[in-house]
């Protein structure tokens, strides 16, 4: 097998004026994820080189970067789906860079943070202290089911071209995953959820470019779920009234 | 305003505009042959007709309000702050006033000013 | 300098178990105590995001399940090692804890009238394993994460690297870490601590285990002179994928799933006749590696690795796509094979380690003011083989307790002040000593040998000359000169953090050894060629392991045994 | 503070509307109806300069001295009615991309979120987008060639 061009963009900003290309020539094999070629640089040619990275099988969401262009885990992309010899591997854009292909997710995580991404109910009392489960049918679980799955790597919102340029638009993961809470049958926040959302930088400024649903490796589909809550911001009701349903089948039982 | 009135605004206007537009691009062109369509005593007909006076009125009230308003969307995710925020606003609603104006200026005197062909 | 930080309690690590005992201890507090979450990693990129098939506990004793047959499950698997109060109490805490995820917005799947569904697991007398699809894991650090959001007593430090812990009088005062981003070093001082650093499974290549996945909690706190327990006892999970090892989850065996040889056979019967592919997960890694040993196994022709076929085709293919979607994402993207059409390459592979930091009933370390709580931790509930589904459940209940005990602990005691003088020796050692030092050996190298070492020789089947073989060429290693760093700047400078997990794995490897090469006898995941039956005359008991001047000096403790006497275990 | 600080910040800037490349059809059809929303803008406002001069009738008797002649001198000629086709083309691919917009941020057309299957295949970006950005394309230069005919059909 012909051995790999792994381009890596190199930068330390306490040391450099502006990024660089440098180019590692790494030893191909058979099924290489761009992650194990990224290692092996580091490992055997360059231990200076910036990645960070955990689980190695996309469940982390540590090692989102550009690849070839285009935001992706390091670890879910092969280097024969890339097709050709050459790998080009740069940060993730719109998050500042820490170091080469190291981003800073600070911001990231507190606007998730701040669309209060977990369930609001009324009864405080038996949420945290539980004598048994809230009942959810199979189909109602399934409608929230996707967007569960958002393991937070960041792709999504590198892609977003509105938050290529405003700062204070919450971006694609967390409006996802506000509506992911909203929709849960279990929630009862909906509503100041999606009022908070309906402002000046908020729900309104996705035009639905849908990029992050097409870099998304996970199969959130992000824009979906950002389109279906518009709705319900711009009517100000949630999906469903969570009150109503509490009073029913949803109060929990007591143990038999 | 909530931004979704904002929004609500900027979809209707934008199918209002759809509708209208390509009523004003139908006349222009094809129900009148286009040289007929601009010569002068067609469209002092046109003017001098309420329905169609009225139509172009409304026409330039939804496509500006629409277009200045999609403009100040753009310029506020160009930029976040608080001024730039402030100075958008107070543009776009200035543009829209003094656009629909000048539009309205010419719908009237065409009118009412003793314009004649 | 060594910048100083203050907290009340300190939790380092942020998953499973970390993650519950911020927000217990939040929430014993009444909001009042400052909880600081130390990580080397970023919040939700811990390796509990990749637990799979389920997290065990007993929901309907009214079909016919029991906290007692729970509790003996655990025993039994545990090949009677595990102490019996302490699996007690973790039995009755957990269904509290699967309706307490519930409630914070966990997605656990359901049965048609709208309660929480549950599948097979091995070595159950009851389907127990209460799942989400196959996500478990993740979705338990998804829920916990969120609902940490809520508490603006919670603190996050991510990407921080602990290096010690600073004790004085006997006391716990804090931790020192690197700051990733700056490399700056500072000493995160609190009144209590509690270390939830997990597994240390990446001392094996072939493992389950995320790249993150060292033993530097592990290794952190037996410098300061507090025991582990039970190293030598390394769970094998008998299905990783071919070539990564990225977990199969054992919940496709519950689902009806077969492991089958190169005779077609399902070979399972003449190990385990009652059980057959849902014993216990020590029993079902023997039987493949002596079908691979005598010559019923297949080989990947690319990497050389032995396998056995895991068969999906009993489980149908909608079930697989519903229940089982990580596992068909896996096989394609990692394998190239869609479980629904062919069986996937799978082999025995590290997954778990029974052992850990020395801890009493409540988490309670040697170290008074410091606590141990999930993987990191050997309280112990799983003695010499966990079962299945019971380590994601381990860190929810011990995450819990700890949290409210470090927290309860905390709130009577002022702030710690300590002169800073381990501070700065720690400071000398690491950026004296490594960051500026020199040597001619590549630690990667060195890793990459550790983790070769204990592949071939501290696996599955175990012999004294194995293991005597492996603690030479460890011993061997940590006389090299790999304490050095390459990159010279400050800024995430993750050389210098290898080479500290290096340094680490050298430390726990050893450990492990020694252990193991010192239990001359079989007893659930530590099998010995050598020494092939369990010695309850002898080995009735758990290992621990102090830090002495030529590697570990190992004592021994009482296991504690209320109702369930050691037989004889059938699968 | 540190030297390379200004390059670290990373955010991609206006190139992130305006360049698509390794991006799906959808993103290029956003760039697009932001471009041609600014186009259309600036195009109205100068339409309603030039409608203005029809209130100076057509020889300088009205209230203003400049005439409609004047103005039809300027803009009737084969530079103007080449704008005109170019205004007509990226009016109705807006128009006709806003209608898919429209429906569609409000949920409609999208597909229902449910179980999904690997490999993963967005529903928000399915056959429906396609086929209405293809919609908007085909319309926009159908309706490009046709105003092509009528202002040059003539001198062709």
């Amino acid at each position: 097998m012909t051995d790999l061009r792994l381009a890596i963009q190199r930068f330390d900003p306490s040391r450099d004026p502006k990024p660089r290309m440098v180019e590692y020539t790494v030893p191909r094999r058979q099924g290489m994820t761009v992650l194990e070629a990224l290692l092996f640089a580091r490992d055997y040619m360059d231990h200076s080189i910036g990645v960070r990275f955990s689980c190695r099988q996309a469940s982390c969401g540590s090692c989102g970067m550009k690849i070839n262009g285009r935001p992706r885990l390091a670890c879910y992309t092969q280097v024969d789906e890339l097709g050709g010899d050459s790998v080009v591997a740069q940060p993730m854009d719109n998050y500042a860079i820490i170091k080469d292909l190291v981003t800073d997710l600070g911001s990231f995580f507190q606007k998730h943070a701040q669309v209060t991404p977990r369930l609001v109910r009324s009864d405080a009392r038996e949420q945290d202290n539980p004598t048994k489960e809230y009942l959810i049918k199979p189909d109602e679980l399934s409608k929230v089911l996707q967007f569960t799955y958002c393991i937070k790597c960041g792709l999504c919102t590198s892609a977003c071209p509105t938050v290529a340029t405003d700062s204070k638009f919450p971006g694609p993961q967390a409006l996802a995953q506000a509506y992911r809470y909203t929709a849960d049958v279990r929630d009862q926040g909906g509503a100041e959820r999606i009022e908070s959302l309906d402002s000046e930088h908020g729900i309104w400024r996705c035009h639905f470019a849908g990029s992050c649903s097409y870099v998304c490796p996970k199969g959130v589909d992000p824009a979906l779920g950002v389109q279906l809550l518009k709705r319900h911001v711009m009517s100000g009701k949630p999906p469903h009234l969570a009150e109503e349903a509490s009073k029913e089948y949803r109060a929990p039982q007591t143990q038999t | 305003m909530r931004e979704s009135r904002l929004m609500l605004i900027q979809y209707t206007t934008a199918v209002l505009a759809v509708a209208l537009v390509a009523v004003h691009l139908l006349m222009q062109g094809i129900i009148t042959p286009y040289s007929t369509a601009i010569s002068f005593s067609t469209i002092l007909s046109i003017y001098r007709s309420w329905f169609y006076a009225i139509f172009l009125e409304a026409l330039l009230v939804v496509v500006l309000v629409h277009g200045f308003n999609g403009l100040r969307i753009i310029l506020h995710e160009w930029k976040q702050t608080a001024p730039w925020s402030r100075w958008t606003d107070i543009g776009t609603l200035v543009a829209i006033v003094a656009t629909v104006a000048y539009g309205t200026r010419t719908v009237i005197l065409a009118i009412f000013g003793g314009v004649s062909g | 300098m060594v910048e100083t930080l203050k907290h009340d309690v300190v939790i380092v690590g942020s998953g499973l178990a970390g993650l519950r005992a911020a927000i217990e201890a939040a929430r014993a507090s009444g909001g009042k105590s400052d909880i600081a979450v130390v990580t080397k990693v970023q919040a939700m990129r811990s390796h509990s995001v990749s637990a799979e098939g389920g997290t065990a506990a007993v929901l309907y004793p009214e079909l016919g399940d029991s906290l007692e047959s729970h509790e003996f499950d655990t025993v039994k698997g545990s090949d009677y090692l595990a102490d019996q109060d302490a699996v007690e109490r973790f039995v009755k805490a957990m269904p509290g804890e699967i309706y307490q995820l519930d409630h914070w917005g966990l997605p656990w799947s359901r049965k048609e009238d709208g309660r929480i569904a549950q599948r097979w697991f091995g070595g159950y007398s009851y389907p127990r394993a209460t799942y989400a699809e196959d996500k478990v894991g993740f979705f338990e650090m998804q829920t916990l994460y969120d609902t940490a959001t809520k508490y603006d007593n919670i603190h996050f430090y991510q990407e921080w690297f602990v290096t010690s812990i600073i004790a004085e009088g006997g006391e716990f005062r804090g931790f020192t870490a690197i700051e990733m981003k700056t490399g700056g070093f500072a000493q995160i001082l609190g009144k209590a601590g509690i270390l939830a650093t997990g597994g240390s499974g990446r001392l094996y290549s072939f493992a389950t285990y995320g790249y993150s996945s060292t033993p530097d909690g592990m290794a952190t706190a037996y410098r300061a002179g507090i025991p582990l327990k039970d190293m030598e006892f390394i769970q094998f999970h008998p299905s990783g994928l071919i070539p990564s090892g990225i977990l199969i989850t054992e919940a496709v065996r519950g689902e009806g799933g077969v492991l089958v040889n190169n005779q077609g056979e399902r070979f399972m019967k003449r190990y385990a006749p009652n059980k057959l592919d849902l014993a216990s997960r020590d029993v079902v890694s023997r039987a493949m590696m002596t079908e691979i040993e005598e010559g019923r196994g297949f080989k990947d022709e690319a990497t050389g690795l032995d396998y056995i076929h895991l068969d999906f085709s009993p489980i149908g293919a909608e079930k697989i796509k519903a229940r089982l979607t990580q596992i068909r994402e896996i096989a394609i993207k990692f394998r190239g094979i869609d479980p629904v059409e062919k069986p996937l390459p799978v082999k025995p592979v590290c997954h778990y380690v029974m052992g850990g930091i020395d801890t009493n009933i409540d988490g309670a370390t040697k170290l008074k003011g410091l606590w141990a709580a999930g993987e990191a931790a050997c309280v112990s509930i799983n003695g010499s083989n966990r079962l299945g589904a019971n380590s994601t459940a381990e860190c929810l209940v011990w995450g819990k307790i700890t949290g409210a005990e470090a927290a309860k602990y905390a709130e009577g005691k002022s702030k710690p002040s300590p002169t800073g003088e381990s501070a700065q020796l720690e400071e000398k050692r690491i950026f004296d000593g490594i960051f500026h030092g020199k040597g001619g050996t590549n630690p990667y190298e060195v890793r990459d040998t550790i983790q070769k070492e204990m592949d071939k020789n501290v696996f599955v089947y175990r012999t004294g000359e194995g293991l005597g073989n492996a603690l030479r060429k460890i011993r061997e290693l940590k006389a090299k000169d790999f304490l050095h760093c390459e990159d010279k700047s400050r800024v995430y400078n993750t050389n210098l953090s290898d080479v500290l997990e290096v340094e680490s794995m050298l430390t726990v490897a050893e450990v492990v050894i020694a252990g193991a090469l010192a239990r001359t006898e079989s007893r659930g995941a530590h099998a010995r060629r050598d020494f092939p039956e369990r010695d309850d005359k002898n080995w009735l008991k758990h290992t621990l392991a102090f830090p002495g001047p030529d590697g570990p000096r190992l004592d021994y403790s009482a296991v504690t045994i209320t109702k369930y006497q050691p037989a004889e275990r059938h699968y | 503070m540190s030297v390379g600080e200004e390059k670290a910040k990373n955010r991609r800037g206006l190139s992130g509307w305006l360049n698509p490349y390794h991006y799906n059809l959808e993103r290029w059809a956003y760039v697009f109806q932001r471009v041609t929303g600014l186009g259309i803008l600036a195009y109205v406002v100068g339409h309603l300069g030039d409608t203005s001069f029809f209130v100076g009738g057509p020889t300088g008797t009205g209230p203003s001295s400049s005439t409609w002649a004047f103005m039809s001198n300027l803009v009737e000629n084969s530079f103007g009615h080449l704008i005109l086709v170019l205004v007509v083309l990226i009016l109705v691919f807006h128009g006709t991309n806003g209608i898919r917009l429209i429906v569609s941020e409000l949920g409609l057309v999208l597909g229902k979120p449910g179980a999904i299957e690997y490999p993963y295949k967005a529903k928000s970006l399915g056959a429906v987008q396609k086929a209405a950005i293809g919609l908007a394309i085909a319309l926009a230069l159908v309706a490009m060639v046709w105003t092509y005919l009528i202002l040059f059909g003539g001198t062709i």
